[in-house]
Formats: structure tokens, C-alpha cells, sequence
């Protein structure tokens, strides 16, 4: 199987999907003969032209809007925010549009659109650039919420948002674009909804996804050397959320840890862990634990940043503390 | 071409539609019918009529929380307005949307708008999509002059010029944003200037003119259509209630509206259309025709059943 | 003690607050002679004049950012958005610049600035204004969020916030507004961060907020009847949250049940379940449950509205089910 | 008052100071020293220190990513500002805002912005405080051509001319927003057209020019403090550089950055110096002093500890 990074599988994502259906466009800042900033488009437009592959002006707001418009009017836009931290300036589109249009219409409109951006810490980009979102999408009734980790995941799940027909929105994260895996030529679909055990084990179950779920399974590796042996469950899609396997899994590990790199305070580890409680109360043998961002904005210098972002050491001592 | 004049009897009975829709909601809310707010556009259904029947049935449009009007112009059924006012299973958006999202794709209509200047975007993406198809239908949407200050509105403006959009912009000059007079918070209030600074081609229209909106509406469209790029309209009209149900109005002295009600919609297609020698039998018989088809609407929309609440969760995604 | 409306005590607590301190002004659609949508400053412009009763244009994203920028230069703006759900035009200014800047300038600007407005269901007002944010606001660093449920606590509350140097979204109901209770007179405080007790109780915790609070009154009346007593906490402040008041209170009840009106997902009950199983993880001995909306869009029609937000019936149901 | 002559040796050690700052984080990026982004502001010196030296140091100023020379222009410490570059806990923010937080209330910087234009609302939200407190400072806000697209960029000027506030947009005119070139996504891109569409005097400088860029933000100061409301300014000029650093600028010639050099504003103020008479030796005795407040920045911050990982929970809140 052929090699690639996370951005050249994403690219083939696109390609490949550009290719099957007309109806499928690109819009976003730098996204046409430069390629895009995270190289994702990049050729793309050598292919299909600057009508389907649109740079757009400073004005997330109105591309946004307009990928929604084009949406309910038969296309199938995806849209790049270059840093998710620009969901902000567009948060109205997003949420009160594209997200409720389908329910306010009473299911006479869709919005078959795909947000795509990176996000996420590690590389000191400020407070401003290092946002992640997952936990505020996931609050959010009628987007659809996915975050890849590896290249392979990350080329099915941006096939199956496509195809989705609903808003979906799309995380990469900054720091995982150069990493590389084996990625399955041509119609390789990973389906929504469904996470994956990257990692069997009898101990204890962390769950995570995107960056952290590297950490957590580097994690494991530190764990496995003492004895310890973490099953590692890559969520790939936020919302839906697959319960089901994490409930599979905590049934045999009897410990549940969550990591992931948005702010602990409401974020998706509560909610797993709250679910958890509600629906297997008597699982666990010892208290379910969350790791998160701290609750402060993401500071540059990196004793800061890494004392804010959720560590491989954080995660191998919370598993340690655990058992 | 100008609306014909053989349609003008038409326009009457549909403004007439138009009114007295709004009327029985009006009667509806105070009898305690109705949920959520009402943002009546009495006063405001020539630019309704005008605009919407220069369009094609599969042309885009987008309006507000003040639509009303100008989706049953663009052929939302009246029955199913009305039993979405009143939250019932057979209405447009099945009671979800209510009185400030009426939709109805088979007629263009991709929904009315409860957040200023959000329907701007959407309209012109529709245009986009037309655009991208190599179709040649055109998209319109509806704004009033207090979302002329929202910065989506700017960057819609802008990318419309840019990339060459068949799309219209109708702003519906009625003064007020809500209870505040507009050219208050507005550095210039003549609107259409900033469509004009854009680059697209602008124009003011008498906006209780029907026949003066569907002219420019046309010509606008016909210029879309031939791959002009955007247009930008401002209509000038009025609203002659309040901008929502217990609005109580003290921004605005009696007087003014008492003027505005001489020069509105309906009486001045009234009185065109007996200077074209339709005799006052003749309004009362349209007159009569748009009761008739409130009454029908309104026996249908009380008749219907009320969703059940497990239609609260469907709907959400495909 | 004299009875004020709901808007009447936040309306009292600007004036005082006005009065006070030349630094604090408002800005607002229609908030000068209108005296707001919901009567909150109501003749403050004849006391006050409209230098600092502004009435603004319909710029969401400028006036906030004119709110934060008038801060850092030494005013004490309260910034009115006619419905929370407009915060999502200005998020960037409240989440990338409000909430981060003391952060990102190490400490030497601060921004003491109250951005309030009514949210919430139950009146039928449609997806795009019915929506409860508290649980967002929760998940961003730098905000300190607050939701009164009573006359008294909202000027009491809002007088704190005016007072506390950094920003504070100040949540109010839609549904509140023209309820009534007493309030003292004059220079009185209640301090951020601090949840009330109130309604005592042995057999169960019900933590609630805002409109919900009250109905957590009313179902814990109702449950009464059938003899189980519920003690109902007000959060009153939904960051920082008060976990003191809530683990106090469980020790003594051993049973949690979170009630709010923003989503349940990755919503506020999560994080306090969590919280409850991270530091005090043996004492409840039934598991803890949450209600919050449910993961649809608010809707309008009275039967699906009723069916997506928490009612006194779920309430009491939640409670005998846990009993 | 135009910018004295006698000034022009310090506004010429100044620039230097700006350029040899940008040279030395270059180098210190080159090495893996800088976390995150580095927007060079190289080529752009002559707009940054015109138009920070007409104003007080009490007036406000914001400015965005590519701020460093408008910030040490306002007067923050080059040594609190490498140090920021480098992460340490003498920076300006103590390491926790970096390259694109530059911030020093001290000197009137309500700090830069990583956010396309939401350093304007800001700046103008000072310029409302300074007149409600009487006070006569202006405030003053650097952004893009790229950020006259965005939906605050346009919100605040119209508050601006309505509130009439002291306030001063200058647009730096650089004809690229990243890799792409403006007015490709621009209705017009004669920005200052927008600012002129919104009634406020409006005017094309050369950006490039100090002492032009001066005279053009002095009159628009006075303007301000005298009550006359907003300017808006478009200083045109040229990124020498790379958007950022790694940016392969595949969208512009060579040739195009060849012919931007020979007009470049360090270039130009030496050759202006020498017209007035001031030798080669003097402009070398500037370089030098430039170099040596650099080296010492640098000794400075180098030396500095970095922060305490406790530091990242402090100054969240009062
Ligand atoms: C973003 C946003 N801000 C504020 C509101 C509240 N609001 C509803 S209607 C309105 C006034 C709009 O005035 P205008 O655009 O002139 O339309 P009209 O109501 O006169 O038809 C306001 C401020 C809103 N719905 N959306
Ligand atoms: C809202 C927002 N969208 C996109 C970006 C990414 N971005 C950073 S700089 C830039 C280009 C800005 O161009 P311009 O305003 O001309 O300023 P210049 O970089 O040329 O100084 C873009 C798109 C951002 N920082 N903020
Ligand atoms: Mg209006
Ligand atoms: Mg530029």
C-alpha cells in the first residue's frame, strides 16, 4: 500500500471525490495555485480549474455562507478555514445556519457541506491559532463532528463526509499533516460514526482521537515496558459518538481514561465519562479520568504550552495513578 | 418587460393575500394562537409581489423573519403558512420553523432568516450553485435597511461582484430597524450607494409600487441571467404596524403613519387599477377571492394536528 | 423588602451602578429610548443620557469590540445583546479577543466588561433565538459566565459583574424577566462564584440555574408530596463553578441530578458528573444523571418544544427513577 | 506640522532597528529558536514608524500579526519584544502571547492582533473611550488590504463616522493577503474608496515615504482630537519578504520584488538623508547604533530565563 502524509491522503480525498462527482467544489484562502497554507489542495487546481477550486477573499462569514447556499442549491461544497480557530468570525453561519437549516425547513432543505481546518497546539502558534473545537461542535445539534489521527482515517473519513449530506465538520490538526502512513489506493471508506481500537489491551481503556491519540498510544507503548497494557480507542468521529465500543472495551478493562486537547471544562471526556455513569454505572472499578487542555488560552513559549496541552507523560502517569 | 397590466388584478389579489394573512395572525396572536414573535409586513407587499413575480418558480430566494409576504409571493402555500404560524404537523416546516423560517424549495424559497443580513450569503451561493451548474436560474434575497450595518452583508456584497453572481439584493427601506430609527446608526442611509461602492449597478425604487419593483427586479434579473453579476436594489416603502406584535410604536408620531397610509401598496394599486377602468365591484370581488382563500387556510390550518412530539426528533440529518 | 420584576433588578443594578461609577456605560440596539426589547434599561437614558445609553447599529461584532477596546482604555462597558444567540456574530470578539486578552498580553490589559442578554426556550421563538449557551461559554478560558435564577441574585449578580475586571457574560431568560421577588434596596452583592442553597433537602441533590431552577423548585415541591425531599442548589454562577456547595450537599443526599437547558452533550451537567466521580468518587450510591436539552434544534410548536427542553415532569420523573 | 528634518536620522535608525529585528528573528527562525508563525514586516518600516511617530504616546494603537515594527515604533522595548520573540519570561507578555501579541499599554499598543481585522474594533473602542472621558487621545489601528474584506473591517468604520470617534485606519497597502493577490478577491481595490463610502476623509499615501506617511496621519490626529471624527488611510507598500517565513512566494516575479527594493523605504530615507546634506559615514554611524540596540535585545533576551510553567495559569483572570 502506498505511503503517505495526512495532507497527501487528504488531497487524494479530495481528488478522488472531485473526480466521481461534479457537484463537489473547493473554497478557501490560498487554496488554488498555492495549494492551500497546509498543502492539502495543493494541484488541485490543475485539474479542476479555478471554478471548482475558488480562493476566496478574508470573508469566512460569506464563504461559509455561501458553501451552505450552494449546498441547499444541489452542489457539494468543502470549505477550508484555515485555522478552526476561524470558525469564530463565522460561528453564525455555522451554527444557526448550516447546522438548523435542515431541522427549521422541517427536512425540505440539507446541507451537504464539509468545513475542513486544522486546529489544535504544539507549535507555539498563540493563543489565537491553537484553539480546538471538537467539544463546542459536539454541543451543537445538526453538524456532524469527525477527527481523524492517522492518513489512512483521514482520506475515508473525508470521502464519507463528502457523501454525507449533512454539515460536517472536518478536523486536521496542524502538527499531524507531515506524519505519514499506509493509506489504500482508490474507494478506501471509513464510515462515520465508528471508532477504532488502534491498540488491544486488558488494562485499561484511553480513549482519544486526532493528535493525542498518538500520544496516547506512545503512551501505551511506556505503559506495555511496565507491565501495563492500555487498549487505545481512536474515536475518529466526535459526534455521533460510538458508545458502543468504548462500553465493548471498558467492560473488559474496568478503567476508563479520556484524552483529547480541547479544554477539560465541558469537553468531551465529561461527557463520555457522564454517559459512562449513566449507561454502565457499575463498570469501572476505579473513578473514570479525563485529561484536557487546562483552562487557560494557549500560551507560545513551550514550557507554558506543554504545562497547558495534555502530555504522552500526563497521560502514562494519570494510567499509572490508576491502577 | 413590465408587468402587464392584464396582470395587475392578480397583484391585487395576492398584496390583498398578503395583508390579510397578516391580519389573522395578527387576530390569531392576540388570541394567544400563536408562538414565538410575529414580525408583521403590512404596509410592505408591493415590493413582496413586485419582486417575486419578476422571478421565475425555480429562481432562488431568501428572505427574513419579516417574509411573510414575500413567501407567498414566491408561491409558499397559504395553507401551509398558516399551519406553520400555528404549529401544526401539515405545516412548512412541519411546526419546527415557524413564523420566522417559512421555506419551500419547490418554489425557490430557501427560507426566511431570524438573524439580520444571514439570508444574504445563502442566496448568493444559491446563485453560486446556478452559476457552477451553467443554469440560468437567478437568486434573490430580501433585507430591510438596519442589516446594511452587519459585516456579513459587506463580504457578501464583495464576493457577488467578485465572482459574477446572477444574484439581487432588495433591500426593503422601511426606516426602522425594530424601534430605532435607522439613518440614526447608519453613516449613510442611503443604502443603495454601498451596493454602488461595490461596483454592482444600484438603483432606488419606489418600493409600494408594484409595478415599479417588478420592473427593476426584472431588468436586474435579465442582466443576471445574461452573466451581469449582482444587482442592488433599494425599495423604499413602510411598515404600517408596529415591527412586532406589543411594539409600542414610540419612536414614531401618528402623523407619519397616518401619511404613510395614503400612499400604501394597496390602495395605490386600488386606485391604478380604476384609473385602468376596473370598477369597485371589481376589487371587492378580489377582495373577496383573498378572504376566501385566508378562510380556506385558516379552517386547514385549524383542522391539522399538532406534530407529535417524537417529530421532535427527526429532521436532523438525512 | 420591595418586590421588583426580574428586569426591574437588573434595571435597578445598572442605575446604581451607573450612578456610582462615570466609567460604566451601555451600548445596544435599541437600548436608549426604547428603553430594550425587554424593558432592562428601561429610562436609563433620561438619567443618563445617550452618551452612555447608546443605542448602536445592528454590528454585533463591532459594538462588542468597541466594548472591549473602550474597556482596555479604562471604561466599564455593559454591552447588551438583544438574544444570546447573536452572540455567535460577534464570537470572535468574545471568545479570540475578550476572554484572551489579559492572556496574550501577559497580565498588563484586562477587560472589565459585562456582555448580557437573554436566551432560552419556551416561547416558541424558534431555532436561531432559543438557544441556551452557558455550556459553550463554559468551555472558553478568560469568561466568567453567569446565569441568575431570581430577582435578588440578578441585581445582586449583575453589580458584581460590573465590578469584576474581567469579562463576564451575564445570562438572562427570556422567561424570567416578568418574575417577581424581592430585592433589597441599594448596595446589594452577591459574590460570583458562589451557588445558594435554595431549598434543603436530604434524600437528593438537584443542581440547576436559571429558568430551570425554578422548576426544580417546583418539582422538588411536587416530589415532596410523595415525601422525597430535594434539596435544590442555584448555581448561580456557571464558571467558576462552585463544586464546594454541590459536594457538600451530596454528602449529605448521596443522589445528583444536574438540570439545564443547553444541550445535554459536552454540556455543564457532564462536567460536574465528572467532577463529582473525579473528587468525590464513592459517595453517591446511585449513578448521576443530567438533564439538558436534547440533541435537536429548539423548535417551535408548543407539543415539540416541550419534548426537546427539561420540564418539571422529567424532573420529577428523573428523581422517582432514582429513588 | 510636518515631520522636522532634524528627525529624520532617528526615524532612519529607527527603521533600522526594525529591519535588523526582523533580520535577527529570521536567523533565530532559521536556527529553530521561534515558536510558531513570524510574519516579517520588512519593506513596510516607513509606514510603521510615520505613522506611530505623528501620535502621542498615551494615543491608542493596535496592529496585526506583521506588527513588530509598528509596535517598536510606538515604543516598546526592543528587549521586551525579542525576548517575547524567544519565549522567555522578560517578553513583553512574558512568553505568553508571541510574535503576533506585541503588546505595551505603557506606550498606548492595545496589542496586536492574529485575527484579520479584529484589531479595529478595538482601536476604535479606545477611540469611544477617550471621548467619553473627555481626554484627547486618537487612536490609531493598523490592518491589510486583505482585511478590508472582512465583516468587522466595514461594521466599525460606519460606528466610527456615526459616534464620530477619533480614531485613524490605516491600511497598509502591500497588494497580497498571504499568497494571494488582493484584488483578485476584491471589488475594489482602491481600499480607501471604503473608507470614503462611508463619509469619512479618505487618502492614498505613499507608505513608503515616512515623512509622507507622517504628515498624513498628523493631519488625521488633529482632525481627531479637534472633534472631526475618523480618516481613513491607505499607505501603499510592498512585503519584501515572504508572507511568512517558508512562504516559496510563488505568486509574484522576481523581477516585481527586484523593482520594489530600488523604492524601499530605508533605501529611500538614505538617499533623502544625503540630499540633506548628511554623509555616508553618518548613515553608517546610525547603522551601527541600530545594531547595537539589536545585539543587545538579543544579549538581552538570550540571557533571560523562561518562564515557569506555573506562569501558565496566571493572568487569566484579576
Ligand atoms: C444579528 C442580529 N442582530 C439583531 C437582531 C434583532 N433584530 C431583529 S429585527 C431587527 C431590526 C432589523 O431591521 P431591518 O433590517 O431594517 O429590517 P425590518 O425589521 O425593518 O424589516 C433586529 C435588530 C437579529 N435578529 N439578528
Ligand atoms: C479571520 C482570519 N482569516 C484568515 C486569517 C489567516 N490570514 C493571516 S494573514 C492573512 C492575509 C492578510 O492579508 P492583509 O490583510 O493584506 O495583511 P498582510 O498580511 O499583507 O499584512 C490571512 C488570510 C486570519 N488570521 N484571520
Ligand atoms: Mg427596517
Ligand atoms: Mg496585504
Amino acid at each position: 500500500m502506498p505511503v503517505l502524509t495526512y495532507s497527501q491522503a487528504l488531497n487524494e480525498a479530495l481528488r478522488e471525490e472531485m473526480q466521481a462527482d461534479p457537484r463537489v467544489f473547493l473554497m478557501g484562502e490560498d487554496i488554488g495555485h498555492h495549494g492551500g497554507v497546509f498543502r492539502v489542495t495543493k494541484d488541485l487546481i490543475d485539474t479542476f480549474g479555478p471554478e471548482r477550486v475558488r480562493d476566496t477573499p478574508i470573508s469566512e462569514s460569506a464563504f461559509v455562507g455561501l458553501g451552505i447556499g450552494s449546498a441547499m442549491a444541489g452542489m457539494r461544497p468543502v470549505v477550508e478555514l484555515l485555522f478552526m480557530d476561524f470558525a469564530l468570525v463565522a460561528a453564525d453561519q455555522i451554527v444557526n445556519q448550516a447546522a438548523k437549516m435542515r431541522y427549521m425547513s422541517g427536512g425540505t432543505l440539507s446541507v451537504p457541506m464539509v468545513i475542513r481546518a486544522q486546529q489544535g497546539g504544539g507549535r507555539g502558534n498563540g493563543a489565537q491559532h491553537s484553539q480546538s473545537f471538537e467539544s463546542w461542535f459536539a454541543q451543537i445539534p445538526g453538524l456532524i463532528t469527525i477527527a481523524p489521527s492517522t492518513p489512512a482515517d483521514a482520506k475515508g473519513l473525508l470521502k464519507s463526509a463528502i457523501r454525507a449530506g449533512n454539515p460536517v465538520m472536518f478536523i486536521e490538526h496542524k502538527l499531524l499533516y507531515s506524519t505519514k502512513g499506509e493509506v489504500p489506493e482508490g474507494e478506501h471508506i471509513v464510515p462515520i460514526g465508528k471508532a477504532d481500537v488502534k491498540r488491544v489491551g486488558r488494562d485499561i481503556t484511553i480513549v482519544s482521537y486526532s493528535r493525542t491519540l498518538l500520544f496516547a498510544l506512545e503512551a501505551a507503548e511506556q505503559l506495555s515496558r511496565q507491565g501495563i497494557e492500555a487498549e487505545v480507542i481512536d474515536l475518529r468521529t466526535i459526534e455521533p459518538l460510538d458508545m458502543d465500543t468504548i462500553l465493548e472495551s471498558i467492560r473488559g478493562t474496568v478503567r476508563l481514561l479520556v484524552v483529547h486537547e480541547s479544554h477539560t471544562n465541558c469537553g468531551l471526556g465529561a461527557e463520555i465519562i457522564a454517559r459512562v455513569y449513566e449507561q454502565a454505572p457499575d463498570t469501572l472499578i476505579t473513578p473514570a479520568r479525563r485529561l484536557g487542555a487546562k483552562h487557560v488560552p494557549i500560551p507560545v513559549a513551550e514550557a507554558l504550552e506543554d504545562a497547558v496541552l495534555p502530555q504522552v507523560a500526563d497521560i502514562v502517569k494519570a494510567v499509572e495513578e490508576m491502577m | 418587460m413590465p408587468l402587464s397590466p392584464n396582470r395587475l388584478p392578480d397583484a391585487y389579489r395576492q398584496m390583498l393575500v398578503i395583508r390579510k394573512f397578516e391580519e389573522a395572525i395578527r387576530d390569531l396572536y392576540m388570541g394567544g394562537k400563536i408562538r414565538g414573535s410575529f414580525h408583521p409586513c403590512v404596509g410592505q407587499e408591493a415590493s413582496a409581489v413586485g419582486a417575486c413575480w419578476a422571478l421565475q418558480k425555480d429562481d432562488y430566494m431568501t428572505c427574513t423573519y419579516r417574509g411573510h409576504g414575500q413567501a407567498l409571493a414566491k408561491g409558499l402555500s397559504v395553507r401551509a403558512a398558516m399551519a406553520e404560524m400555528l404549529g401544526k404537523a401539515t405545516g412548512c416546516s412541519k411546526g419546527k420553523g415557524g413564523s420566522m423560517h417559512f421555506t419551500d424549495p419547490s418554489v425557490g424559497l430557501l427560507g426566511a432568516n431570524a438573524i439580520v443580513a444571514a439570508g444574504l450569503p445563502l442566496a448568493t451561493g444559491a446563485a453560486l450553485a446556478s452559476q457552477l451548474q451553467k443554469q440560468d436560474h437567478v437568486a434573490l434575497t430580501f433585507f430591510g435597511e438596519g442589516a446594511v450595518n452587519q459585516g456579513v452583508f459587506f463580504e457578501t456584497l464583495n464576493l457577488a461582484v467578485v465572482w459574477k453572481l446572477p444574484v439581487i439584493f432588495v433591500c426593503e427601506n422601511n426606516h426602522y430597524s425594530e424601534m430605532t430609527v435607522s439613518h440614526e446608526t447608519t453613516s449613510n442611509s442611503e443604502t443603495y450607494k454601498r451596493g454602488e461602492s461595490f461596483g454592482m449597478p444600484a438603483v432606488v425604487v419606489d418600493g409600494n409600487d408594484v409595478e415599479a419593483m417588478y420592473a427593476a427586479v426584472e431588468a436586474a434579473a435579465e442582466r443576471a441571467r445574461s452573466g451581469g453579476g449582482p444587482t442592488y436594489i433599494e425599495a423604499m416603502t413602510y411598515r404600517l404596524w408596529g415591527h412586532m406584535m406589543g411594539d409600542p410604536e414610540g419612536y414614531r408620531a401618528k402623523e407619519e403613519v397616518a401619511r404613510a397610509r395614503e400612499v400604501e401598496p394597496i390602495v395605490r394599486l386600488g386606485k391604478r387599477l380604476k384609473e385602468l377602468g376596473y370598477s369597485q365591484s371589481d376589487l371587492d370581488t378580489l377582495n373577496a377571492e383573498a378572504e376566501a382563500i385566508i378562510a380556506d387556510a385558516l379552517q386547514f390550518a385549524q383542522n391539522s394536528p399538532a406534530p407529535k412530539p417524537a417529530e421532535a426528533f427527526t429532521d436532523v440529518f438525512a
